[in-house]
């Protein structure tokens, strides 16, 4: 049988609620929706599929369509490698490499740990400190590979020390 | 509606505004090539095949999704329209296998068709094939991402047409598909097994599971007693496999194909679709006399329906008429009623229906009522294009057979029976029915003209002496919601039922365009063959199901009164609310 | 606010004078903040409180184009030309404030160029017809 | 003070002029009123020393200690400008930024950036805003008087293929009805390209006025701003631009007290290229999968919910409210015949400065990168500059005099596109960079239609073959065939002009795909798989750097001894030939 429901969130309800008799709403929901849980959980999708009143399978279709929806949990520290044109021909590949290197992790996949997951964008628009990354809301402009090494373990160490 | 004058290839033609390029040209013969395109469907403008060129323009536009215009000077096919479409179709089969040879749409196939058309001989581009596995868990339907060219028919069939949303484009690109959402199956998607994708698939992508080695088999096991039943539509159908004009009636034919196939008893579900207007018209009868508060009777023979209501409104589950479909009927009767005859056992026969539709596979199966004989009442089931398959391999030649009948007693039907091939079929065979239950006399106008044809919803009032009983017909699922959304109003707000007894079929012009009739169906083809389907009830002296003398037999030997203590037992079943999706 | 008519937009137009003698603007489009233009817009937003500059006014401003040397930082003073700070680090910050708001020492190295009027306002005059 | 000396010492910060002419304004007792200020620049980029006097805005060069004597004597002291010492294109007495060969950028769109703070409606108003919709309220112009400015302005879309914007408001303005949109496209996509951003977060009300004013011609009461998800600073600024605009009563019910509604909402994309396609991002905004579909009908007569339908991009809304301000006419002066007013690029890749820039049409492009972009970074030789990023094309250096218009770009196979400008040094190699856009094109098509679902996967998938040397020369045939048949048969613009970077890389790049192709080589050594470094043992002095760089330790030796690259071992990273200060390692 189905499985369980879940039991949304105050604030995506109020949300939903806001927005369920606009037009073309389901986009904006989704979009709050991966704000809270960092990406669309299917017990979720199911839920909203039935608030708004819209087939699962669109959501499906549309979670599937644009990039920035995840059907996956992400890392705690989500990097965001740019490979923007100025970032590649600065070296963006480069980094890309190195990081997938060091973590052991291809795009879009999370390390084990959970601490960490990396997803390609196409220009966040700081062409001017290419090559770029971004660590959750972080940038990291002008970057070397050699770089990438202290500023993970930057955050390695602040996981360590919480745990700690 | 206003006439344009265009011109294609240098001619002046004077045509409808209202046409696509493509439909202009296709009635002036000229033949524009198309792999998404279908007339049943929104143009979707995918495949790129159907470019032409227009005066005035560098670029070269898609024919099937531009309307004409006044003035219109338009190059169907030169040299260059003839590369880039030849470029186009290669890199289309890039992306599609090379295994016509063992394809179930093999010699059916559109790509298949345009390939040779385009005279392609070599393989200009590399192969490049989406790496996914056929989806098998429905018993109706495969669905194969491999053979898929993305034109997206069966998405707007099922989602436009159907509004059932079982299958959408997954993710997007190259690595485009199309699924149900997310990482499940088809079975445990909405998806109610109608299979408008399959018979709308220009390739061989989504096929109906092939069950002809099944009956190969069951005919050549020796300890069995092989017997097959027909459904109504496929009798106006299956001639075209074999070159006959669309609409033919073949059901002579169709009886002595089966019997050299091995057949050692032929029935016909019209039978059956008698048997289950006396049970459904009896059910309406004591609905309208005894617990009017009950209405309306919602009909219940096509199982994609079935599925359908279970899914989507389990909340008018109640309203839903407990009759058997016909084959099921027709099934149980026969490993029964017939067995006993026989000096069989239920297990000893094995029944093979003959189909529209792909649905009625999963039916054999729904629910334990489906065996209700003691093991399952129907043993497989085969579409019209399977039957087509079957009597090409097994070398009968088709065209030629003599015309025979079928065995009594459950193959003898009325002209009520057989129009349930078509859309305001059942409603119309059960008001003849129901009309003389009620009234002892005979329906003055036996032609209920007003819930036939291809509106989406029908609707009509029907006097039964001084009682008006209002009824509605909806074909094609998709225009389902607007009646059971009125009811659902009635019943919120306490107002009277809008309906006393609503038709529902899941196919849009009924079985006569089932999801596994032969393929290329349109409007025109569901006129001719909604037309053979009428006239056969025409050719019937007896028309309605009560007069039908095997029936009267039947339960006057066998099962007593409908809704009898027997009636109740073989032929009827329940429902019970189901998931949309089960993951 | 109230709502304004048709008239009184342009009386808000003229009568929005400059509050202080000292602006003080940092670049914070996304590649100033990227850069650390936040730092440094936070750091100006504390002194001034810190120090009681009420004479001086701290604003955000959208990118200026110079994505090559951000974070950009304008000092705009009485009696001198606005002056353009590029790749404005927190040490450079610290002297900006200490040199150049309070003693009107323009902070040599950090200097973009010219005025910063050249680099934004620019539709005085039409350029020559091509 | 009275007056300013700005000097600049391009790549000299040691150098001892600063110290000299502080001492010799100390000696002449000037200090106090002259201000020295060390810059980087100063208005333009010059290889030598200059330094310009503010507020006579005066440059001068060849700053030897004599001439600086004779600056002070004559130009602070006896208030004469030295004429002979004048940078040569300089003359006294007129402003530099009224000067085209000095400062060249012109500034409409990116009017307000850096002068006001993009968070305060009064900064804009003060600075002119809402003065066009103002004007056209107050004067009781009609909606045809509106479009009627923007025709004699001469206003193009600023988005790609240069429609002419009164020509879409007045489509959309003879549909009868009253339900129709405005709808501003902020869903800038390409890679490398940040101009509409820039200009939402730093002026985002110039948008705001932009999309009113076009709401008024057509007859709509509703606007929306499609905009990607990843601007998170952007739309931060609109909404609170919107909620300050509605509290002044600019946007909302009766604005300004008139009978003229307007309203604005924001919806976001969420990752989707296509979605720039304006079929794509109505049905985006509709909730569906951003799938363009067919035109006609157009979004102008069926937009929207079927409704007519303005789309433009940032930067066209952002020139609508200077036209009404300065007049369509004071528009028109500026620009080419066909192509009028400013373009905003977003110039990066290999120039020394990049950043926004904001030029008059028919500005050069050369004049665009090497005098505003200040050239090319480390000396390297410029061998081509991209415009119109995923869609566009390279154009080489030889044609780098095309005065910038949308004609011109689209002769030279590229396009004006959303702005994007990337300039491509002689260590790009020009397959790689193809291969960059069409791995984009192939990432960013929607699936939709085959000559581009399946054309640019096959068109990657060869250009990959080559730059692994495995290609032959049907390869290019194959090329060339996909290319023609995407760019006919293709649904929509991204389709159509996926194959531009190829293609036109093929044209005026021809012997690149060569030698890839037969001699299995790659100039630039982008393409990992057709290099070999090499330890030329005769200049190798056995220093060990490279095999202390190498990140796979290929590289062994004795130190004092030539060292030996292991090529089995051996990723190509380039490290090694980075590294050495003696030139021995070689690429082959």
């Amino acid at each position: 049988m189905n499985e369980e429901k879940v039991k949304l969130p105050d604030s995506l309800l109020e949300y939903i609620g806001q927005w369920k008799n606009k037009k073309g709403n389901v986009i904006m929901v989704l979009h709050k929706v991966q704000e809270l849980y960092g990406f669309i959980p299917r017990a979720v999708a199911m839920e909203v599929s039935t608030l708004i009143n819209i087939p699962l399978a669109k959501i499906y279709g549309i979670i599937t369509f644009y990039h920035l929806f995840k059907l996956k949990k992400p890392g705690k520290y989500r990097i965001s490698v740019c490979l923007g044109t100025a970032c590649y021909l600065s070296g963006g590949n480069d980094i890309m490499a190195e990081l997938e290197n060091i973590l052991g992790i291809g795009v879009n996949h999370t390390t084990d740990d959970g601490i960490f997951s990396i997803e390609a964008v196409r220009c966040l628009g700081c062409c001017g400190l290419a090559p770029v990354l971004v660590i959750n809301e972080k940038v990291y402009g002008k970057l070397k590979k050699e770089d990438l090494a202290a500023i993970l373990g930057r955050y390695r160490n602040q996981e360590a020390a919480v745990k700690a | 509606m206003s006439i344009v004058n265009i011109k294609i290839n240098e001619r002046t033609y004077q045509v409808n505004e209202d046409l696509s390029i493509l439909e202009a040209a296709r009635l002036m013969q000229v033949k524009i090539p198309t792999l998404c395109s279908h007339p049943d469907l929104s143009q979707s403008a995918a495949c790129g095949l159907c470019v032409v060129k227009l005066k005035g323009t560098s670029k070269m536009i898609r024919a099937c999704a531009t309307p004409v215009e006044e003035g219109m000077e338009i190059t169907t096919h030169d040299a260059e329209l003839f590369e880039i479409r030849k470029t186009v179709l290669e890199l289309i089969l890039s992306n599609h296998p090379n295994s016509c040879l063992t394809c179930q749409r093999n010699q059916e196939c559109e790509l298949q068709r345009l390939a040779a058309e385009f005279g392609i001989r070599e393989e200009s581009f590399e192969k490049k094939l989406r790496d996914k596995p056929a989806d098998t868990s429905t018993t109706s339907l495969i669905l194969d991402p491999v053979k898929c060219i993305g034109c997206g028919r069966c998405v707007e069939v099922c989602q436009k047409v159907q509004n059932v949303f079982a299958l959408e484009f997954i993710g997007r690109g190259f690595k485009m598909r199309i699924a149900p959402a997310g990482n499940i199956t088809l079975n445990e998607s909405p998806c109610i097994k109608c299979g408008q994708c399959s018979a709308h698939c220009p390739v061989g992508a989504i096929v109906e599971k092939d069950e002809t080695a099944a009956v190969w088999t069951g005919l050549r096991n020796e300890k069995l007693y092989p017997v097959v039943q027909i459904a109504p539509a496929t009798r106006v159908a299956l001639g075209e496999a074999f070159g006959l004009e669309t609409g033919t009636l073949v059901t002579g034919k169709m009886y002595a194909l089966l019997r050299r196939l091995g057949f050692k008893a032929v029935f016909d579900t019209s039978f059956g679709a008698d048997l289950t207007i006396m049970e459904e018209a009896s059910e309406l009868v004591d609905l309208l006399k005894n617990h009017p508060d009950h209405l309306p009777l919602i009909t219940s023979c096509c199982p994609s329906w079935v599925d359908y209501l279970e899914k989507f409104y389990p909340d008018l589950i109640e309203h839903f008429s407990t009759a058997k479909s016909p084959h099921e009927m027709l099934g149980v009767m026969a490993k029964t009623y017939f067995a006993e005859k026989q000096g069989l056992k239920a297990q000893d026969i094995f029944m093979t229906s003959i189909m529209p539709c792909t649905s009625k596979k999963y039916e054999i199966t729904r629910t334990d009522e489906m065996f209700a004989s003691g093991v399952q009442d129907i043993d497989v089931v085969l579409t019209t294009r399977e039957l087509a398959r079957m009597t090409k391999a097994s070398g009968i030649d088709f065209l030629s057979l003599p015309d025979e009948d079928a065995d009594n007693i459950l193959g003898e039907y009325t002209g009520a029976g057989v129009i349930f091939g078509a859309t305001g079929g059942v409603m119309e065979a059960a008001l003849r029915t129901a009309y003389y239950f009620i009234t002892g006399e005979k329906l003055a106008n036996i032609d209920v003209q007003p819930v036939r044809g291809l509106t989406g919803i029908k609707r009509a009032e029907i006097d039964i002496k001084g009682q008006k009983v209002k009824t509605a017909v909806a074909h094609g699922i998709g225009n389902v919601h607007v009646l059971m959304e009125e009811i659902r109003e009635a019943r919120r707000s306490g107002k009277p039922m809008p309906y006393h007894f609503i038709e529902v079929m899941a196919c849009y012009g009924g079985c006569i365009s089932g999801g596994g009739q032969p393929y290329w169906v349109n409007n025109e083809v569901r006129k001719k063959r909604t037309a053979g389907v009428y006239q056969d009830d025409k050719n019937h002296k007896l028309r309605m199901s009560h007069e039908n003398p095997f029936i009267q037999k039947l339960y006057g030997t066998y099962l007593g009164k409908p809704l009898g203590e027997k009636s109740k037992k073989l032929l009827h079943t329940d429902y019970k609310p189901r998931p949309l999706y089960y993951k | 606010m109230v709502k304004l008519n048709l008239n009184e937009l342009e009386k808000l137009r003229k009568n929005t004078k400059d509050e202080c003698s000292t602006e003080i603007i940092v670049s914070m489009g996304t590649c100033g903040i990227a850069a650390g233009g936040n730092e440094v817009y936070d750091y100006f937003s504390k002194e001034i409180v810190k120090q009681g500059l009420p004479d001086v006014l701290l604003k955000k401003t959208g990118c200026l184009g110079l994505c090559y040397i951000e974070p950009n930082v304008i000092v705009k003073t009485k009696d001198q030309p606005a002056i353009l700070y590029g790749n404005v680090n927190m040490e450079t910050a610290i002297r900006i404030l200490n040199e150049h708001v309070r003693n009107s020492q323009i902070v040599n190295d950090f200097v973009v160029a010219m005025p910063s009027e050249d680099i934004y306002c620019l539709c005085k005059k039409q350029p020559e017809k091509r | 003070m009275n007056r300013y000396i700005f000097l600049s010492e391009p790549g000299n910060r040691s150098s001892d002029l600063f110290f000299y002419i502080q001492k010799a304004l100390a000696e002449k007792g000037l200090d106090k009123k002259i201000g020295l200020v060390r810059t980087q620049n100063v208005g333009f980029y010059s290889s030598m020393p200059v330094m310009r006097v503010i507020p006579d805005d005066i440059v001068y060069k060849d700053l030897t200690h004599e001439n600086i004597n004779r600056i002070i004597e004559e130009h602070f002291i006896h208030k004469k400008p030295v004429t002979q010492l004048l940078h040569k294109v300089a003359s006294p007495y007129v402003r530099l930024e009224n000067r085209n060969e000095y400062y060249k950028q012109f500034r409409i769109v990116l009017r307000n950036m850096g002068c006001i703070d993009p968070e305060n409606i009064r900064d804009y108003i003060k600075r002119d805003g809402y003065r066009g919709l103002e004007k056209i309220l107050k004067n009781k112009m009609t909606p045809d008087d509106v479009i009627d400015e923007l025709k004699i302005s001469g206003l193009r879309g600023r988005g790609g293929a240069g429609f002419p914007t009164w020509k879409k408001w007045k489509l959309t303005q003879e549909v009868p009805g009253d339900e129709k949109y405005v709808i501003c496209n902020a869903d800038e996509g390409d890679p490398g390209a940040y101009m509409d951003r820039s200009t939402l977060e730093g002026d985002p009300h110039s948008i705001l006025e932009g999309m009113t004013i076009a709401g008024f011609a057509v007859g709509s009461r509703q606007g929306y701003i499609y905009i990607r998800a990843e601007y998170p600073l952007a739309i931060k600024r609109l909404e609170i631009a919107i909620s300050q605009a509605r509290e002044l009563g600019l946007l909302g019910p009766n604005i300004l007290g008139t009978d003229f509604s307007f309203d604005i909402e924001l919806r976001w994309g969420a990752g989707a290229f296509v979605c720039g396609e304006e079929t794509a991002l109505i049905a985006s905004i509709e909730g569906n999968r951003g799938m363009p579909r067919p035109r006609p009908p157009y979004p102008s007569v069926k937009g929207l919910w079927d409704k007519p339908s303005v789309i433009n991009n940032v930067e066209t809304y952002a020139n609508v409210p200077v036209i009404l301000d300065k007049g369509g006419s004071w528009f028109a002066k500026i620009g080419t015949e066909t192509s009028k007013g400013t373009k905003v690029f977003a110039l990066t890749g290999k120039t020394k400065n990049s950043g926004l820039i904001e030029v008059p049409m028919g500005m050069t492009l050369r004049e665009i990168i090497f005098d505003i972009g200040g050239g090319i970074k480390d000396n390297k030789k410029i061998k081509a500059v991209q415009t119109g990023g995923p869609s566009g094309g390279v154009i080489p250096e030889s044609y780098l005099d095309t005065p910038v218009s949308y004609e011109s770009l689209q002769k030279l196979g590229s396009i004006m596109g959303s702005g994007g400008m990337i300039v491509m040094d002689e260590d790009d190699c020009m397959v790689d960079v193809s291969k960059y856009y069409l791995q984009f094109a192939v990432d960013e098509s929607c699936g939709k239609c085959s000559p581009c679902r399946i054309g640019g996967k096959q068109l990657y998938d060869l250009l990959e073959k080559i730059s692994k040397g495995s290609a032959v020369d049907q390869d290019l045939d194959r090329i060339k065939r996909i290319g023609q048949a995407m760019l006919k048969a293709s649904l929509c613009g991204l389709g159509q002009n996926t194959p531009n970077p190829v293609l036109s890389t093929l044209k005026y790049f021809p012997e690149e795909y060569d030698e890839h192709i037969r001699m299995k080589k790659c100039r630039t050594g982008k393409c990992k798989d057709l290099v070999t470094y090499l330890i030329d043992p005769d200049k190798c002095i056995g220093c060990s750097l490279c095999a202390l760089r190498c990140p796979v330790k290929a590289i062994t030796g004795e130190k004092k001894k030539p060292y030996f690259i292991h090529q089995d071992m051996c990723i190509k990273c380039g490290e090694c030939y980075n590294v050495c200060k003696f030139s021995a390692v070689k690429r082959d």
